[in-house]
């Protein structure tokens, strides 16, 4: 949409298609970049803050600035983005340079990219394409193409035991992540991100938001499938067997230092937005107000969007400091026993309501 | 106190030993002469303890006809059936000290025979006799099921120090022998992984053993013996 | 079949209340943080040390452990401390002062607090508190009390300081001993220029 | 049909350490791995050894104590316990009733602490982070009460032959019995939060079964052995000290959630124990005589007479035994320490066969080790 709207502001779009088109783009992902830099060091401060009060401290704190976190540790983020930047960037001798230095930016495209198609609010949206939601689950599995480059070029046992691992459990977990999409694309009859949210609008009996996780159980059961196999997508506890700093060290990124590692670590929670925004479009009304009449207006829906989203980034986080990690195999019987019996069971499911009831 | 002081004192105090007190009742200065008489004392009372430890380690000699009273029922059953592999029994019988050769054999005997089943071996010590000029490897026996102990002692000699591994039969011993090899250079003869446990591979010399003496290097590198500006 | 399925469904069962209930804990010590939490800012807040009375009958002082503290004037030079330390940590050289002349600079003559006559010159009274395992052996044999780790029971004589950390390495040897000049040494103890 | 035989996956050796953040200290494990399934484990130690059997023999009874403490770190209590009782024994002393009252106290105290590491570190190891932290807020009440009472938090030197180096402070007995009131209800939550975790139970149970024969045979002890269903414990089996004045009980593995001896019974155990614990201290904290002397009347110079003596006590890891041979002079003749980290890392090797990687960080941590013990 906004990728449209701004094509159609420039008056002489028509006469260089390409290079607008170019310039369009870089217009576009400027932002959004931005967005996710600013995103992630919110939502670094908020793991600190939320892994420290579940741990019974304060986490970063700081009384007035200079030495330390300046106030309630706000510049924790900050300076943990600069020690990033400035630490040394070191390339094993023996790892295969290329595809080392390629793989942090595959993996931060496949979340980036898939930002496109999120809508923020009704009007802010990059693309809404007609295939909106299928292209982000095509796209974000992007990703594992560079961790396994990066498990494999660096050239460590380590690294490639992550890769390995990960791979598998990321192509596992798109299975019941697409399965429960699926039921919802039987409900709105569109793939379109804007579509699926506009099917949501209204509310039941005046009061229960007409959110499709709401509008029979089977959605219900959809929904936490969806977002636990998101959770996995994302490499979090208790599925970030890939990164398992007990076991493995750190996984793929164990060689990795510096602006590389920070590429890793911002698509992580890129990545976790992603899986929040799209479980948020398609299960919880995108940005649509939960109470009827309380700031619905348009204007409102970037607010409402983001607050909800979140709010389920909040639940990984929770997720991670409480539970403890599953092993690789369980993790592949949680997925394959678990998930994806209950993903075609909930399609099932859903189908029948919406033929017996509507 | 001076050396020279020492020196007066000592002698002093060897002329009392000797019965004459006057040596030490004639010194002018009032506090040599409570401390030659302190040092009389000491001396005395070192000599008694000298007698004192002297005694039980007489009685520590062999005895073969130890009688029946003073042992304990795993000492007899051991006599009974291994009578020429025991050197001696020490300590009422809780103490039997054996010949390496068929040790193996009457370690199975041990940890099997409904009577003792010595399951667990508790410790395994290897010692450095010193003046005897010979290693001893000490086991510290324990039945689960009798609530019974024994310690078992092998003497080996020190030139060429042989003694059968157990470490099939108890598989504590396994770690515990590598480390007897370790300090003391015990051969546990048919240990299937007898490596040094705790120093490093290429290490010279057996570190517990009493004439060790530290390497001055260790792969180039001068190990050092005084602090620099400490000493 | 049927017991299969149900223990699939009891596992699932088992499952989801096991881990609600583990984030109902996590979520509780989240939100009462401001009670519950148990860490201080350590530069501008310090954890209170103990108590100081502990249940001697004559003394009331505490036993921290900080570091190793000596009153070089009470100090007689017996030598017992740097017997006790099982890691050498401590080194003493003395001379012996009966003959020689006073200095009265550095009061190595005299009586210690505890009326004990000091003889000796002690010359070299060295820590190295890099060393030091804080085992507390060397404090209790000595005669005069002097040797103790800041704190103990002579807690006023010496603040107590847990942050004693150095740029360099031979900061933390302790030198206790007064400075003497060789002359003063060779005065003190009455041999005239030969000693150095 | 023959070239299918002759594909074979090739075996990588992994190592695990020396630096690895589950190794529990400077422990390298050389790891045979067929993709995840391990099929041997080597643990190559020695990195920590500071010859503390050979220095004992250079300095006097009284300087080993302070390294003792430095042998198993995590518990420096129970190892002066242990070599104190050994050396009493020895030279035949008998101490007041206050002190073994006192010692006892301090011992349940650090096993507590202890335990509260060793669960919060395997919570870690098997990927929760959260129970670690709050196990350490405990632990750190119990190194407060030891910085009251002896003027260190970790290594203490607090017991000698004979004695106690200090009385307990003056309000000993209500700080106790506050630390235990606070303690005692963490418990049930550290179980909602850990213990009975459904995926803390699947990572845990039924891994890593050690059967009581093999148990027995590799000379485990303590928690890990009584998590194999054998009811052996020094302080009820052969009681020292004043252990036979209490009444506890000796938790025992009973394979609730999988096989009888898996690591979910072994960590299940020091849970347990933990609870009991707490029992002792607070009996003893009854019993314990109000006034009394807390030296007996040693020599200043303790010279043990001829002889040698073994003797065991009961550590948080298990039977540390002491073997001191005296040759009647004020260094010991030759001292070795049994370590039980040590048996139960010999084990390892046997029940982590055919287990994955993650099993392996699991099993290994269920077993409680401690480097600076193991190497000494």
């Amino acid at each position: 949409m906004t990728v449209d709207y701004l094509i159609d502001l420039i008056p002489f779009a028509t006469d260089f298609p390409g290079l607008v088109f170019i310039a369009v783009i870089i217009a576009c992902a400027v932002p959004i970049f931005m967005f996710i830099a600013v995103y992630a060091l919110v939502a670094i401060y908020a793991e600190l803050k939320v892994s420290s009060f579940m741990q019974d401290k304060v986490g970063p704190m700081g009384q007035g600035v200079g030495l330390h976190a300046g106030k309630w540790g706000l510049l924790q983020p900050v300076a943990d983005a600069l020690k990033l930047i400035l630490k040394e960037d070191i390339i094993p001798s023996t790892a295969d340079r290329k595809l080392f230095i390629m793989a942090p930016f595959i993996v931060f495209i496949g979340a980036f990219i898939t930002m496109a198609a999120l809508p923020f609010s009704p009007t802010i949206i990059v693309a809404d394409m007609n295939i909106g939601i299928f292209y982000i689950l095509a796209v974000s599995s992007l990703g594992i193409i560079g961790l396994i480059l990066a498990g494999w070029s660096s050239n460590n046992k380590w690294s490639l035991y992550g890769a390995m691992r990960s791979a598998a459990q990321i192509v596992s977990y798109e299975i019941p992540a697409a399965m429960s999409i699926i039921g919802v694309i039987m409900l709105t009859s569109t793939l379109s991100m804007q579509g699926i949210i506009e099917h949501q609008s209204g509310f039941v009996w005046g009061i229960l938001p007409n959110w499709i996780i709401f509008q029979n159980p089977f959605t219900f059961l959809s929904f936490f499938i969806f977002f636990m196999s998101g959770v996995a997508e994302c490499n979090r506890t208790p599925f970030d067997i890939p990164e398992a700093e007990s076991e493995l060290v750190a996984g793929a990124f164990t060689e990795y230092s510096g602006m590389r590692y920070a590429f890793f670590f911002l698509s992580e929670y890129a990545n976790m937005f992603v899986v929040s925004g799209v479980a948020v479009t398609a299960f919880l009304g995108g940005w649509q107000s939960p109470i009827p009449g309380l700031m619905d207006s348009s204007g409102w829906g970037l607010f409402w969007f983001m607050s909800k989203s979140l709010f389920l980034i909040f639940v990984m986080m929770w997720f991670r400091w409480t539970w403890p990690r599953l092993r690789v195999d369980q993790l592949m019987s949680v997925c394959w026993k678990g998930f994806i019996p209950i993903a075609f069971f909930n399609i099932f499911g859903i189908g029948l309501w919406k033929l017996i009831i509507g | 106190m001076t050396a020279d002081q020492e020196k007066f004192i000592a002698d002093v105090v060897e002329k009392a030993l000797a019965g004459d007190m006057d040596a030490i009742n004639s010194i002018e200065d009032r506090s040599v002469r409570a401390k030659a008489k302190a040092s009389l004392v000491k001396a005395k009372r070192a000599a008694k303890a000298q007698q004192k430890s002297d005694a039980p380690a007489e009685s520590d000699s062999p005895n073969q006809q130890e009688t029946a009273e003073t042992q304990s029922p795993l000492s007899i059953l051991l006599n009974s059936t291994y009578p020429d592999e025991i050197i001696e029994v020490l300590d009422e019988g809780k103490t039997i000290q054996l010949h390496p050769k068929q040790w193996n054999e009457i370690a199975t005997f041990l940890r099997d025979h409904p009577e003792a089943l010595l399951d667990q071996m508790e410790c395994l010590t290897g010692v450095d006799l010193g003046t005897e000029d010979a290693l001893q490897v000490r086991y510290n026996l324990h039945s689960m099921k009798h609530r019974h102990k024994i310690e078992i002692r092998i003497n080996t000699n020190r030139d060429k120090p042989e003694i059968p591994s157990v470490e099939t039969i108890w598989r504590m011993t396994d770690w515990f022998e590598r480390e007897a090899y370790d300090m003391y250079g015990i051969v546990f003869t048919n240990h299937r992984d007898l490596r040094r446990l705790l120093c490093p591979e290429d290490w010279e010399g057996w570190p517990l053993r009493k004439d060790y003496e530290e390497p001055e290097t260790y792969h180039g590198i001068m190990v050092p013996k005084v602090k620099e500006g400490w000493e | 079949m049927g017991k299969c399925m149900r223990a699939y469904f009891r596992t699932i069962r088992e499952s989801v209340s096991t881990l609600v209930t583990g984030m109902g804990i996590t979520w509780r010590h989240m939100v009462n943080i401001r009670k519950g939490s148990v860490t201080l800012q350590y530069p501008e807040e310090r954890w209170p040390r103990p108590e100081r009375n502990i249940g001697f009958d004559q003394q009331d002082y505490n036993i921290i452990r900080s570091r190793l503290h000596v009153d070089i004037n009470d100090c007689i030079g017996c030598l017992k401390c740097e017997r006790a330390c099982p890691v050498d940590c401590i080194k003493i050289s003395t001379e012996r002062v009966t003959k020689g002349e006073d200095i009265p600079e550095i009061k190595h003559t005299g009586v210690t607090s505890n009326e004990t006559k000091k003889a000796l010159l002690i010359t070299r009274f060295d820590i190295d508190m890099t060393e030091c395992c804080y085992c507390n052996l060397c404090t209790y044999p000595c005669p005069e009390e002097c040797i103790f780790m800041t704190g103990g029971p002579n807690s006023e004589k010496h603040h107590i300081d847990y942050e004693f950390s150095q740029y360099d390495r031979n900061d933390m040897v302790y030198r206790f001993a007064k400075k003497v000049s060789d002359e003063q040494v060779a005065k003190a103890t009455g041999i005239n220029g030969e000693k150095a | 049909m023959k070239e299918i035989g002759s594909i074979r996956a090739e075996e990588m050796v992994l190592n695990i350490g020396p630096q690895h953040p589950s190794t529990h200290g400077v422990l390298r494990l050389k790891v045979k791995t067929d993709g995840e399934i391990v099929s041997e484990v080597i643990p190559i130690i020695g990195y920590l050894h500071r010859c503390f059997e050979k220095h004992a023999e250079n300095i006097t009874y009284e300087q080993v104590i302070p390294f003792t403490d430095r042998c198993d770190y995590i518990a420096s209590m129970n190892n002066n316990f242990g070599f104190v009782v050994a050396m009493e024994e020895l030279m035949d002393i008998k101490v007041p009733e206050r002190v073994e009252y006192i010692r006892v106290i301090m011992a349940e105290l650090n096993r507590i602490a202890s335990h509260l590491l060793a669960l919060g570190v395997y919570g870690l190891d098997i990927g929760a982070f959260t129970p670690f932290l709050h196990m350490f807020r405990d632990r750190e009440r119990i190194l407060d009460i030891f910085e009251l009472t002896c003027g260190a938090r970790l290594l203490y030197n607090y017991m000698w032959v004979g004695g106690v180096s200090h009385d307990l402070p003056r309000n000993f007995e209500t700080i106790c019995i506050d630390f235990l009131d606070y303690f005692e209800p963490n418990i049930p939550e550290f179980n909602q939060l850990l213990t009975t975790n459904k995926i803390f139970i699947e990572r845990t149970a039924d891994v890593g079964v050690m059967p009581a024969e093999v148990a027995i045979s590799y000379g485990v002890s303590g928690p890990n052995l009584r998590g194999s269903g054998v009811k052996w414990d020094v302080r009820k089996d052969e009681p020292y000290s004043v252990y036979d004045k209490f009444d506890f009980e000796i938790p025992v593995g009973t394979g609730d959630h999988g096989t009888l001896g898996d690591c979910w019974d072994r960590y299940w155990v020091r849970m347990l124990e933990m609870q009991e614990s707490c029992n002792i201290i607070r009996q003893a904290l009854k019993a314990i005589p109000d006034n009394g002397d807390v030296h007996a009347m040693v020599p200043k110079k303790i010279r043990p007479p001829k002889g040698s003596i073994y003797r065991r006590t009961e550590s948080p890891r298990g039977d540390l035994g002491y073997y001191i041979i005296s040759d009647g002079s004020p260094t010991p003749f030759r001292l070795k320490m049994r370590s039980p980290a040590l048996t139960s890392l010999s084990v390892l090797d046997e029940i982590s066969a055919g287990w994955m990687i993650s099993d392996v960080i699991a099993i290994l941590g269920s077993l409680d080790i401690v480097l600076g013990e193991i190497d000494r």
